[in-house]
């Protein structure tokens, strides 16, 4: 089995390779790739758009409906790892757990059924395997957290005029949570964001953009022609996709940020939302 | 010779690199046992495609597709195609970066469910298992 | 020719098919469902008669359903042939209805509602097959008359009956979809349409060798002919209850296949092709080895069923002998064999069935002395012979006359030695039996006591088609009429 | 609204989809309905659209307003109208079948699954409307990411099975990936149209010629054509059976559309058949898929996995006959794309009904099941024949213009083929039937056997068989509009190139 992989990867290599041949030079500027699509995008987006990061314009409108389905996609991943691993999180009774006193630290193993203790205030739940957190390690982490984020939301503020955009922005404001759970634990992540906002978050990013988008149709565009919705924001046709494509990144980013973090915490969890792995 | 290295060498390598990248990952997928070891080949197979298409949108003397603002204190652009790169494989390969790491979240998640009911992830292992 | 468009055809065929969900419905309600199977049967025999005045005087009754694929419709056509034909199958529905009763409730059969819902499936199939205007519309019945028949065959659900099952879906459904369906594909290709016509629609269309090749793929798969070596089928559909072995194994299902056979060479080649091309002497030679050998092991035969199943193999083949000779006389005689075998070989397997019920014995080597305890069913068992092998005063006579008459038309000698030794060989594995069954010592006598016959409902079916045997002796021509305009021959 | 068809069809899923999700978090009440809404509008567009396009003939739609090839268009003509009529359709009838299947498979989870359910269908459709060869790719993503999250569900296998069929998925949506990759670094473009007005002067060119291979391979990984099939049985047997019976209709026949998309209207058929070694090795290699389809489906011993290599098998007719390269060998794939995926969802059903009553397809199981499941088994009866291609249902049409066009070409094979497939169907569904018919359960007496005294019925819910007993009639009334499907929508829906 293993040879003949070999042989097949060895003979797709050889013919891939001669047709290489066939290829423009790297780096060509006259390359049929250059010069058919992309002049028309260089030269009009500004015009068209009002956009000067291009490539932003071309995700956001030009081809804003492969870009929608990319965030559904996203999207998408997300309902997928919660489907496979994930749970409502409405727990069952059935299972050992420790409760913890914050104050004294002292820890109550509470049986199958048994009563659990009524001040969540004093209490917190904690895991088998559980460890009290690093000092230097969390406060640091708590320092940057607020950082990373206002620079994710930068990036996707600004990425009209600079890289940068839902994509990039979601990822980044998703890692400023990660970090705080990589720090401290999930359970102090779900108790900032729990699996429901996640969840509803994930969803109405898309909505934001599939919806905007099919807002046109009412307006008497096609779908996700943002230019008829100018009405709506009192802009012109431009401007109102410019605005158009900001909208949309947002709803990228909401998507990106919260489904990145559903991914962890089922990933990381097996679907407990727990200590993990 | 050298006219190859100068010609055919430099003029196509981007493509070279991509197609040992990609037999490279397809190569983890087919022949490695580990379900991890395939999913990462997964992973370099996809990433050597974005390369590909990246280095489609290269060309010489270009900057970033971001317009760049004329000289003077105006709101004008350079818009001059020959300066700025393509920027629609970029485009492209967001969606494809996207899809990669999507599937990934899947796959991982999958690779997950199959350890936690076989406790291994040696593929001859869970079939052995299986098909007792 | 005058045409008539009239639903009459489909509705001929529709009523048993009505009476379906009817019978399952009544399932739980005996008599009801019996009630609803007569009903059924009478109006369709009334419609097949209503035909009849019209279709004398040279009109056909046509109606076309839908026009599925381009040129090709789901349609009927009432001609002579196809009216014949439901005019042996309808009437026998009844009688053979009336027998089922006394047999499966004589027996105490299980699933007898899925026996009779089948059974009415069976018949409509068959007489949408008689009533079918192309070669499309006749495929797809003959197709659902092998699904319908499926469950009947394996009716007693034992090992037994679900390996014979096995065998005759195999042979029949294997042979019509990998020989019959492909010659009908190139068919179509070749000439672009499939309807009859009165002198076929492949002359002119087709090359000699692939009219050979055509040829042969139809009469090998149209298996419900029984042509060997595809026959094997039938034997061993014999577990099947007496009364599917009556209807289906000597009308129904057999007769559709040589009525298939005769649509393919009178309709599809025409004969006027196949007498240039000179095929008549294949399909003849075929019929003929079949004949014969199917004659000879019939004489080897012990049980009673399996006897009669080898004889009706031997006697489709009569039928396809007069479609291979081509000539008018033989033609009209091949295709009034079939109603006339049909009324003889049914009695003697409702004779069969009969002694079964009262007695229990399959074998001929146990009816010693068996017309002694039942002198009624037995005499009607030889009448029924007779007309088989071909003596008068029986229909049978009529049928042999007028294909021996072919050979020499014809004249084609070998094959009417053919005839005339099968005759003897008909003769040599029934009379013994119907001997056997009367003349015996008190010593070898296998059943003293009183007379007994069989449960009323069985003898009176017995009685009715050797009577109608007997008398079509007599009133031979409503059949040979018909046959002869289905075939544009003239009527003797 | 009546010129908004094309995109309300993709967008009534998605939006319903994320309704469905937020809806998730409060109850699992609306989930369904709001399923059932949405598929309902998705079908009712894609019948008003096919009307539309029987109307007046092909049109473009604008996403965006942009103008193609600057912007992404839905392209459609008869062919994809046909498709999305039989794709949406196919979802929201199977919807309904299922529903009490999916309640008690999933739980908690069935609005996730509802959502997932839409996504995939969503990514399905797309494939077909679009006229864009790389939003095809982000489509089959949608398709395949929520098909793999469907069909991870099932039994102790279905994981691995997944994970399995994910590596071969990722890896064909990738070559078709760098397939529409060589295309663009050819031609620039990567609109269909605009390719096929771009690609002539280039059809000599090895790089155009390894892209065509490049996006074919992809293409017959997805759609598992024989040898590339290896995923296919066991993902599809081991999901729970609202997916399968979702999935395994829906996926390989539309991956048979885009594969005649990509050849007739990307390639035109002017390259696509331009060597005829190619045309006839790609026939040589579906009659393998045919033949080795049926062989393999039958040494199961499982119905639903059976089902699944019957299913390899017939793709091998869709392909075959579309590389047949004529007229009538396309009409038969075309017209058995419909035909297939009817009667793959009514076989795929009756499978859910059976395994909702009894929970296992083996041989052993089936045993007098039709006492038990009368109305089911009457269906996998239909279904089994239309497989077979006994007329008047439709499987037999399809044959009919399948062998037709092998004829007409003169790949004596490929008929050959189609009927010892159809030969080794009967033995397939005798064979079942012989066992859920006859096999006996209840005591045997003598030679004689009296049937159990009274098994009680117990088929799956109403809400079930009732669904399904309409796909099963209408895989008769499909067979009866054949002609009518063929020279109203599928002879247009041929370049007018093809004899």
């Amino acid at each position: 089995m293993k040879k003949l992989a070999f042989v097949t990867i060895l003979l797709l290599g050889i013919v891939l390779m001669a047709i290489t041949a066939d290829f423009p030079r790297w780096g060509d500027p006259l390359s049929p790739a250059s010069t058919y699509l992309s002049p028309h995008f260089i030269e009009k987006t500004m015009e068209e758009t009002s956009v000067p990061n291009i490539v932003t314009a071309v995700l956001g409108d030009y081809r804003g409906y492969d870009t929608m389905f990319e965030t559904t996609v996203v999207f998408c991943a997300g309902a997928a790892c919660f489907f496979i691993l994930g749970s409502f999180g409405r727990e069952e009774d059935d299972k050992i757990r420790y409760f913890r006193h914050r104050d004294t630290g002292v820890v109550l193993k509470v049986q199958p059924h048994g009563t659990r203790p009524s001040s969540r205030a004093d209490f917190e739940r904690i895991d088998p395997t559980w460890t009290p957190y690093d000092f230097i390690i969390s406060r640091v982490a708590g320092l940057m957290i607020p950082f990373i984020q206002l620079f994710g939301l930068y990036v996707v503020a600004h990425g009209h005029h600079s890289p940068g955009g839902g994509f990039q922005g979601g990822v980044i404001l998703a890692a400023s949570f990660l970090l705080l759970a990589l720090s401290h634990n999930m359970r102090t992540l779900s108790a900032r964001i729990s699996n429901k906002v996640l969840g509803l978050m994930s969803a109405s990013g898309v909505l934001i953009y599939a919806g905007w988008g099919a807002l046109a149709l009412a307006f008497g565009g096609n779908f996700l022609d943002y230019s008829v919705l100018g009405v709506l924001l009192g802009l012109d046709p431009i401007a109102a996709r410019s605005m158009g494509i900001m909208i949309v990144e947002i709803g990228v980013a909401l998507t990106v940020m919260s489904t990145m973090i559903i991914i962890y915490n089922n990933v990381a969890s097996l679907g407990a939302y727990d200590e993990g792995l | 010779m050298t006219e190859f290295l100068q010609t055919g060498l430099t003029a196509h390598y981007n493509y070279w690199i991509y197609i040992i990248l990609m037999l490279i990952g397809l190569w983890a997928m087919m022949a490695k046992v580990n379900l991890i070891k395939k999913i990462i080949g997964m992973n370099i197979f996809q990433t050597a495609i974005i390369l590909f298409y990246v280095s489609i949108g290269a060309k010489k003397g270009g900057t970033i597709p971001i317009l760049e603002h004329a000289p003077g204190h105006g709101h004008e652009y350079i818009m001059d195609a020959a300066l700025y790169i393509n920027p629609l494989p970029h485009v492209l390969m967001l969606t494809a970066i996207v899809v990669s790491v999507a599937t990934l979240g899947v796959a991982l998640a999958l690779a997950l469910k199959t350890y936690r009911e076989h406790k291994t992830l040696d593929e001859d292992e869970i079939l052995s298992h299986l098909s007792e | 020719m005058e045409y008539i468009e009239s639903i009459r055809p489909l509705l001929a065929v529709l009523v048993s098919l009505a009476a379906m969900p009817l019978i399952v419905a009544a399932g739980k309600r005996p008599n009801l469902r019996e009630a609803v199977t007569f009903t059924a049967a009478g109006i369709k025999l009334a419609l097949i008669v209503s035909m009849v005045p019209a279709v004398l005087a040279g009109a056909q009754y046509t109606y076309t359903l839908f026009e599925v694929l381009p040129g090709v419709p789901i349609a009927f056509k009432v001609d002579g042939l196809g009216l014949m034909f439901a005019l042996v199958s309808a009437p026998l529905w009844i009688v053979v209805s009336l027998y089922t009763i006394g047999y499966m409730r004589g027996l105490k059969e299980h699933s007898q509602t899925r026996f009779a819902t089948f059974f009415a499936l069976a018949l409509s199939s068959t007489i949408g097959v008689a009533f079918s205007s192309n070669l499309l519309t006749m495929y797809m019945f003959y197709e659902l008359l092998s699904l319908s028949t499926y469950p009947l065959v394996a009716h007693m659900q034992t090992p037994e009956a679900r390996v014979s099952g096995r065998k005759y879906i195999g042979y029949i459904m294997g042979t019509s979809i990998g020989l019959a369906l492909p010659a009908m594909l190139i068919a179509y290709f070749q000439a672009g349409t499939l309807d009859f016509g009165p002198q076929g629609f492949l002359s002119g269309n087709v090359t000699p060798e692939v009219a050979t090749a055509l040829l042969v793929m139809f009469i090998f798969g149209f298996a419900k002919a029984g042509i060997m070596p595809f026959h094997s089928w039938l034997p061993a559909a014999m577990v099947a209850p007496t009364p599917v072995s009556a209807l289906l194994h000597a009308v129904a299902v057999v007769k559709v296949g040589v009525f298939s056979i005769v649509r393919i060479v009178t309709g599809v080649f025409g004969v006027e092709m196949l007498k240039e091309l000179n095929l008549g002497t294949l399909i003849a030679t075929i019929a003929s080895v079949t004949i014969i050998t199917a004659s000879l092991i019939a004489l080897s035969q012990d049980g009673l069923k399996r006897r009669l199943a080898f004889s009706t193999i031997g006697q489709l083949s009569y039928i396809v002998l007069g479609m291979g000779l081509l000539a008018p006389k033989a033609l009209l005689g091949g295709s009034v064999h079939i109603a006339m075998h049909a009324f003889g070989k049914i009695t003697l397997f409702m004779c069969a069935g009969a002694i079964f019920v009262a007695t229990g014995k399959k074998n001929v080597s146990e009816m010693v002395g068996i017309g002694k305890r039942m002198p009624v069913t037995m005499i009607c068992f030889l009448i029924a012979a007779l007309s088989v092998i071909g003596i008068p005063p029986t229909g049978g006579f009529f049928s042999k006359w007028y294909l021996l008459q072919g050979t020499l038309e014809s004249g084609q000698w070998e094959f009417m030695v053919v005839l005339l030794v099968s005759s003897l060989l008909n003769a040599a594995y029934f009379l013994p039996v119907a001997y056997k069954a009367f003349f015996c010592t008190e010593k070898e006598n296998m059943f003293p006591g009183p007379r007994n016959e069989g449960p009323v409902q069985c003898t009176i079916p017995i009685v009715i088609t050797a009577a109608i045997t007997v008398s079509l002796f007599f009133f031979y021509d409503i059949f040979t009429g018909l046959a002869a305009i289905g075939l544009g021959v003239p009527a003797p | 609204m009546t010129d908004q068809y094309p995109s309300l069809i993709l967008i009534a899923p998605l939006l319903f989809a994320l309704f469905v999700f937020i809806s998730s978090w409060f109850s699992r009440k609306p989930a369904f309905i709001m399923t059932a809404i949405a598929l309902g509008l998705s079908s009712a567009s894609a019948v008003g659209l096919l009307a539309q396009i029987m109307a007046n003939g092909p049109l473009s739609y604008r996403i965006g307003g942009w103008a193609p090839p600057m912007g992404i268009e839905y392209y459609v003509d008869h062919l994809n109208a046909l498709v999305l009529v039989v794709v949406s359709c196919l979802a929201f009838w199977n919807l309904i079948a299922t529903r009490p299947d999916i309640e008690r498979s999933y739980g908690d989870k069935a609005p996730i699954f509802y959502t997932l359910y839409l996504l995939s269908v969503a990514g399905h459709l797309g494939i077909v409307v679009t006229g864009d060869a790389f939003n095809l790719y982000v489509l089959l993503e949608i398709a395949a990411l929520s098909g793999y999250a469907l069909l991870a569900m099932g039994n102790a296998r279905a994981h691995l099975s997944t994970l399995r069929y994910l590596f071969m998925g990722t890896v064909g949506a990738s070559f078709y990936l760098l397939g529409v990759g060589y295309m663009y670094i050819m031609t620039g473009s990567l609109n269909m149209l605009d390719l096929a007005r771009l690609l002539p002067p280039l059809y000599e060119s090895p790089a155009i010629a390894a892209a065509f291979g490049l996006v074919l391979v992809g293409i017959f990984i997805k759609m598992a054509f024989f040898p590339l099939h290896a995923w296919l049985p066991n993902a599809y047997s081991d999901a729970n059976s609202p997916a399968s019976s979702l999935i395994a209709p829906m996926t390989t026949k539309v991956m048979v559309y885009a594969m005649i998309r990509i050849c007739l209207t990307v390639f035109t058929p002017a390259l696509a058949f331009k060597s005829v070694w190619f045309s006839n090795g790609m026939v040589w290699a579906a009659v393998v898929a045919m033949v080795m389809g049926a062989l393999f489906a039958l040494t199961q011993k499982d119905m639903k996995k059976m089902l699944t290599y019957v299913l390899i098998s017939e793709v091998g007719y869709m392909v075959g006959g579309f590389w047949l390269g004529n007229r009538l060998g396309m009409t038969g794939s075309i017209l058995h794309i419909v035909n297939d995926a009817v009667m793959t969802l009514c076989v795929f059903l009756c499978v859910g009904c059976i395994t909702f009553r009894t929970g296992s397809t083996q041989f052993e199981s089936l045993k007098g099941l039709s006492r038990k499941q009368p109305y089911t088994m009457a269906a996998l009866v239909l279904g089994g024949l239309a497989m077979i291609g006994v007329p008047p249902t439709c499987g037999f049409y399809s044959k009919w213009y399948l062998i037709l066009g092998g004829l007409d070409a003169g790949h004596y094979e490929f008929v050959a083929a189609l009927v010892f497939s159809s030969l080794i169907n009967i033995v397939l569904f005798f064979r079942i039937f012989e066992i859920a018919f006859f096999e006996p359960y209840g005591d045997m007496h003598g030679d004689h056997y009296h049937g159990p005294p009274h098994e009680k019925i117990q088929d799956a819910p109403w809400s079930m068989v009732l669904p399904l007993l309409v796909v099963a009639v209408g895989l008769i009334v499909l067979g009866l509009y054949s002609g009518s499907i063929v020279t109203n929508i599928i002879d247009f829906a041929i370049p007018a190139t093809i004899i």
